[in-house]
């Protein structure tokens, strides 16, 4: 067992950063897959995109570039674009069929 | 001395004042509202109602906290603890004095110094929406959600000219470190008007200025825009349910949300700590010559038999000479460099909180469809115009 | 310190991460997404991004957020109650998943190299390193964005009418 | 789904049923305890966001039996239950009540009796419209003008208790007349009070009147056409401020109003902006009305000369015999009133009320019918709600002006 003053100095290895990102990602995914409720499954999304937010930030830190954090400024930029769209569709969804439960909303028409 | 010990020792004191100050905003703002309505305002608790803002808390603290049956208890109980713990965070990276060094030790007043303090800032105003809206959303109370729909709505709103009309300084000062941001302002225009922000050289902010006042009054949830509380509407908006302490922790929140408001304005806007006029014509006296002149005022009034009542007859010559003897402390050399800047900022702030209690007790209240026009159609254009204008004078000027 | 900090927020953020998918009611997922970005965003810092770490608590948990609450608050839709009754897909999919999320771990561990390590402070992208970037090699795909929102807000506004 | 709606009792059930398959809406049961409904009205609202999409009004919470009462009081007793009704402007209730029986005994009111009852009437239209004013004020979020106004109804209240022995419950006109002789130094204090209006009336206009909020709060919020208003039954400054002067002190003038000389202010936009400037100018006209009443009082008796319904002088009733019978069959048996019916209608602060009072020839009426304005006028509150936001429920609320004590007697 390392003593405190070794894990205080210590640094972190890359690497568990990404296996983080991969740990979130596939959370995010698999709730993705498990969840019934519309906002539940698009905030897995969001999860998702986040993982993949941190893995790029993670590698930009490493390869001392600042386009990581471009990528994930696009990312949020495009989050934000979805949530705005995405929410809009959520809402007049549950205005027509008065449900958020996403098998009852997988017909096309009424 | 060891950097942690130190800031330790500062939270804790910024903690305790800043406490302190807020349970004296409620009493001020009692105060000063109770004058413009022709009414004296809390008066039994100690003299002058001094001690008010102490029976309050014992009344609150001792206060059966209710969580009513319908309600969702972790997140109702979370909701209070979430708004109070953001609004007391933002004072953290607020500047009062420069740097100065006291008994050996290099320091200033004020917690940290963020390099990205303004966006820290813009950060935990944005998060402080959740503590009113989970609050609102856990009672349970159709009052109470509505409340807490009309501020998720207003608050997000009215970040956006908020962030905007921070924005046009800061092109001004090319910085987002707040104490950089103070330093910049050093300095006056031909000798007499201060180059703050508000006075800034090529493009005055005084416009930013009122609009970063405006949204900031949205932000905080105060009147003429205090529509998640309007009592008259909505009973108490997003507390109705509270009590006890957990209504105690909104309205902590509140006053903590409205002082640090004040503080970022005067930071980014009137120039933080720096004098109103050089102190070549005696600026610094100002604050040895308010307090002398207020004890002596006390001292008077304690002479006057007439005027006399039970409790003044004690506490206004001990007031007096209280104020008389702190007076010369501004003179102490060694204390000058601290006492003279943290004067001037808590004056500032000071005078925009009684600013935000004055509009209190003068307008009344929008209507929430309005509100939300206002800012959308008025304030935001009316910003981002300022923005503009600002940003192609800084280029232009190069 | 970064060792500890690291272990602290990524404990957080895979608590609140399992807490968004375990829990049925959809504010409580909410809540916990907005610990998983408050947590990451603390990371951001640790791996040098400042301007990252504001832009992910005033846009993604100060304003998006706001908005799955507030549509959330606005539905009062209840908690999910019938759990789902495609028992078998779940039974194979989550089995899976784990072994993907396995096998990328391993396999990240085993390629990265041990000395790759990160440290506080080596590497800083404020605003302005991020700023400079943004306008000038990005300066296309940063204008392109700004359509895109405009798009996304003209579809938000058409799809939000009462109409429809 | 909120476990609080399907917890609605049933009364909310039949007064804001549910459709079937129509949109989920939201009810919202605003009062018996809310803040600005002024008392204890409740108002069921069905809202689609923050628009009302249905408004019913349920009345009754203040109920306390006053018409029946009064079938079992005696005729000059009643005046004290009127008081209870319209608490704030109760002395033009004790007028209206005190002209219906009058008619009926057939008294001849002395006509110092007669100024002094339209001084106290008008005063008590400064009173009531002072305090809404002030509520009304509050209701929009400006909180000081509501204790500017309370400061003016102090001193009115002053000058009652002065005039009456109590602040609110005053019963000071009486059958007959005046219940007391107007006190020393009456005068000084009314012409006091009416001296510094004025100019406080201008300070509430300063405040309100130009207000950007304020107007953007009122300004075309709860219109009802003048049509509608009509066969509502709605009266008062709400149909003055709808285009039509219709004023019962001008129109049918009681207790010698014809001999004063004042305005019927009259706005056209019907809207509560409208009702706010004409509330406002009638707090003036009301101290014209009061300054002339002070300039011309006529000397003379308090009291009617009908010794069958007044009830002597102490002094006459220790020397005189006759006196002395009178005031014994005053007091054990009352006062009879011939049988008949009777109605006079008093424009009071919030329009028309009147006491159809119908007499069998006993002690005791036989019927008190209180047509109050309070109740007219709460008919438009559907009308003013539905298809508004909640923030103009509230203006809409404030600009009627209803008593509960008046609508529920």
């Amino acid at each position: 067992m390392p003593d405190l003053a070794q894990l205080l100095a210590a640094e972190v290895p890359l690497s568990w950063y990404l296996i983080l990102s991969v740990i979130l990602f596939v959370i995010g995914a698999a709730g993705f897959l498990i969840r019934r409720n519309i906002i539940t499954v698009f905030m897995c999304i969001e999860l998702m995109l986040n993982a993949v937010n941190l893995s790029f930030i993670a590698f930009s830190h490493k390869l001392k570039m600042v386009d990581g954090h471009i990528y994930s400024f696009f990312v949020m930029v495009v989050a934000a674009a979805e949530a705005a769209v995405g929410l809009a569709i959520i809402l007049t969804v549950f205005k027509n069929r008065e449900t958020l439960e996403i098998d009852e909303v997988s017909s096309l028409k009424l | 001395m060891n950097f942690y010990l130190l800031t330790l020792i500062k939270m804790a004191l910024t903690a305790l004042v800043l406490l302190t100050c807020c349970a004296y905003a409620v009493w001020v703002e009692r105060k000063v509202l109770a004058h413009i309505q022709l009414r004296p305002g809390p008066y039994r608790v100690g003299p002058h109602g001094l001690l008010q803002p102490l029976a309050d808390l014992i009344k609150l603290l001792t206060k059966e906290g209710i969580v009513p049956s319908y309600a969702n208890p972790f997140f109702y109980l979370l909701a209070p603890f979430l708004a109070v713990a953001l609004a007391l965070t933002a004072i953290v990276v607020i500047p009062f004095t420069p740097e100065f060094e006291l008994f050996g030790v290099r320091t200033a007043i004020g917690l940290t110094d963020l390099n990205i303090g303004i966006l820290f800032l813009l950060a935990l105003s944005s998060l402080g929406v959740y503590g009113i809206a989970i609050g609102g959303w856990a009672s349970n109370n159709k009052y109470s959600l509505m409340g807490s729909l009309r501020s998720s709505a207003q608050m997000v709103s009215y970040e956006l000219p908020l962030a905007m009309a921070i924005v046009s300084p800061l092109l001004l000062v090319n910085t987002l470190n707040l104490r950089e941001i103070v330093e910049l302002q050093n300095g006056f225009h031909f000798g007499l008007l201060p180059k703050w922000n508000v006075f800034a050289s090529p493009v005055p902010q005084a416009l930013g200025f009122v609009i970063f006042l405006i949204a900031a009054f949205a932000e905080t949830n105060r009147v003429p825009f205090d529509l998640p509380e309007a009592e008259s509407e909505l009973v108490a908006g997003f507390h109705t349910e509270y009590s006890s302490m957990m209504f105690a922790s909104f309205f902590m929140a509140e006053y903590a949300n409205i002082i640090t408001i004040c503080c970022v304005a005067t930071v980014l806007f009137l120039g933080g700590w720096h004098p109103l006029w050089p102190a070549e014509y005696g600026s610094d006296l100002v604050p040895v010559v308010l307090l002398a002149a207020a004890g002596l005022m006390l001292l008077f009034h304690a002479a006057q038999a007439a005027r006399r009542r039970k409790w003044d007859r004690f506490t206004f010559p001990v007031f007096g000479v209280l104020l008389l003897g702190l007076a010369p402390v501004f003179l102490i050399p060694v204390l000058k460099p601290v006492l003279i800047p943290f004067f001037w900022f808590v004056a500032k702030a000071g005078f925009l909180v009684f600013v935000f209690i004055w509009i209190r007790g003068t307008l009344p209240r929008y209507r929430y469809d309005q509100l939300m026009r206002f800012a959308w159609t008025f304030l935001f254009p009316l910003s981002l115009a300022n923005l503009l204008v600002t940003g192609l004078v800084v280029a232009l000027a190069g | 310190m970064d060792v500890l900090l690291f272990l602290i927020f990524a404990a957080i953020a895979v608590g609140c991460a399992l807490n968004l998918v375990l829990q049925t009611h959809p504010i409580s997922s909410a809540l916990s997404l907005i610990g998983v970005m408050g947590s990451l965003a603390v990371l951001y810092l640790l791996l040098g991004g400042e301007f990252l770490a504001a832009v992910q608590l005033i846009v993604y948990a100060g304003a998006i957020m706001v908005l799955f609450v507030f549509v959330i608050m606005l539905l009062n839709a209840g908690g999910e109650k019938k759990p789902s009754k495609k028992v078998l897909r779940t039974a194979v999919a989550l089995p899976l998943l784990f072994t993907l999320a396995g096998v990328a771990a391993y396999v990240l561990a085993s390629q990265a190299p041990r000395t790759e390590t990160v440290k506080f402070g080596a590497y800083v992208a404020g605003p302005y390193e991020v700023g400079k970037a943004l306008f000038t090699t990005w300066l296309l795909p940063f204008e392109v964005t700004s359509i895109l929102i405009l798009i996304a807000i003209l579809g938000a506004v058409v799809l939000a009418r009462k109409e429809i | 789904m909120n476990p609080t709606d399907t917890a609605l009792d049933s009364r909310l059930q039949e007064i804001a049923p549910e459709a079937e398959g129509a949109p989920r809406r939201m009810v919202l049961n605003m009062g018996p305890q809310h803040p600005s409904t002024h008392g204890v009205l409740r108002v069921i609202l069905e809202l689609d966001g923050e628009i009302v999409t249905k408004a019913r009004p349920d009345i009754g919470f203040l109920h306390t039996g006053i018409e029946k009462q009064a079938e079992a009081l005696g005729w000059q007793q009643v005046v004290t239950i009127t008081d209870r009704m319209d608490y704030l402007a109760n002395l033009s209730n004790n007028l209206a009540y005190a002209l219906s029986v009058e008619k009926l005994l057939g008294v001849e009111i002395p006509p110092k009796a007669q100024w002094m009852r339209v001084l106290l009437a008008e005063l008590s239209r400064i009173n009531s419209h002072v305090v809404w004013l002030g509520t009304h004020a509050l209701d929009l979020g400006a909180m000081t003008v509501f204790f500017y106004c309370f400061r003016e109804r102090e001193d009115l209240l002053r000058i009652f208790e002065m005039f009456s022995g109590q602040r609110m419950m005053t019963s000071y006109i009486r059958i007959g007349g005046l219940a007391l002789e107007p006190p020393r130094g009456w005068e000084r204090a009314v012409r006091n009070f009416i001296r510094g209006l004025p100019e406080k009336v201008n300070e509430y206009e300063a405040l309100l009147k130009e207000n950007p909020i304020f107007l953007r709060r009122t300004q075309g919020v709860a219109v009802v056409p003048l049509e509608r208003l009509l066969d509502l039954g709605v009266t008062g400054p709400m149909i003055r401020a709808a285009g039509l002067g219709w004023d019962i002190r001008k129109a049918e003038p009681y207790s010698s109003y014809e001999k004063f000389d004042f305005r019927v202010p009259v706005e056209q936009e019907s809207d509560v902006y409208a009702r706010f400037l004409v509330r406002l100018e009638e707090i003036r006209q009301s101290a014209r009305i009061v300054e002339q009443a002070l300039d011309g009082m006529p000397e003379g008796p308090w009291k009617a000369d009908a010794p069958h319904v007044v009830l002597p002088d102490r002094e006459k009733m220790k020397t005189q015999m006759e006196a002395l019978i009178y005031h014994f069959k005053i007091v054990t048996e009352g006062m009879r009133v011939p049988a008949g019916e009777a109605y006079v209608p008093v424009e009071s602060p919030r329009g028309e009320i009147g006491f159809y009072v119908v007499s069998d020839g006993g002690a005791q009426p036989w019927r008190v019918f209180m047509r109050t304005p309070s109740f007219g006028n709460l008919q438009s509150l559907p009308e003013m709600f539905e298809g508004r936001l909640i923030a103009d429920t509230i203006a809409a609320l404030g600009s009627m002006d209803f008593v509960l004590g008046d609508v529920d007697r």
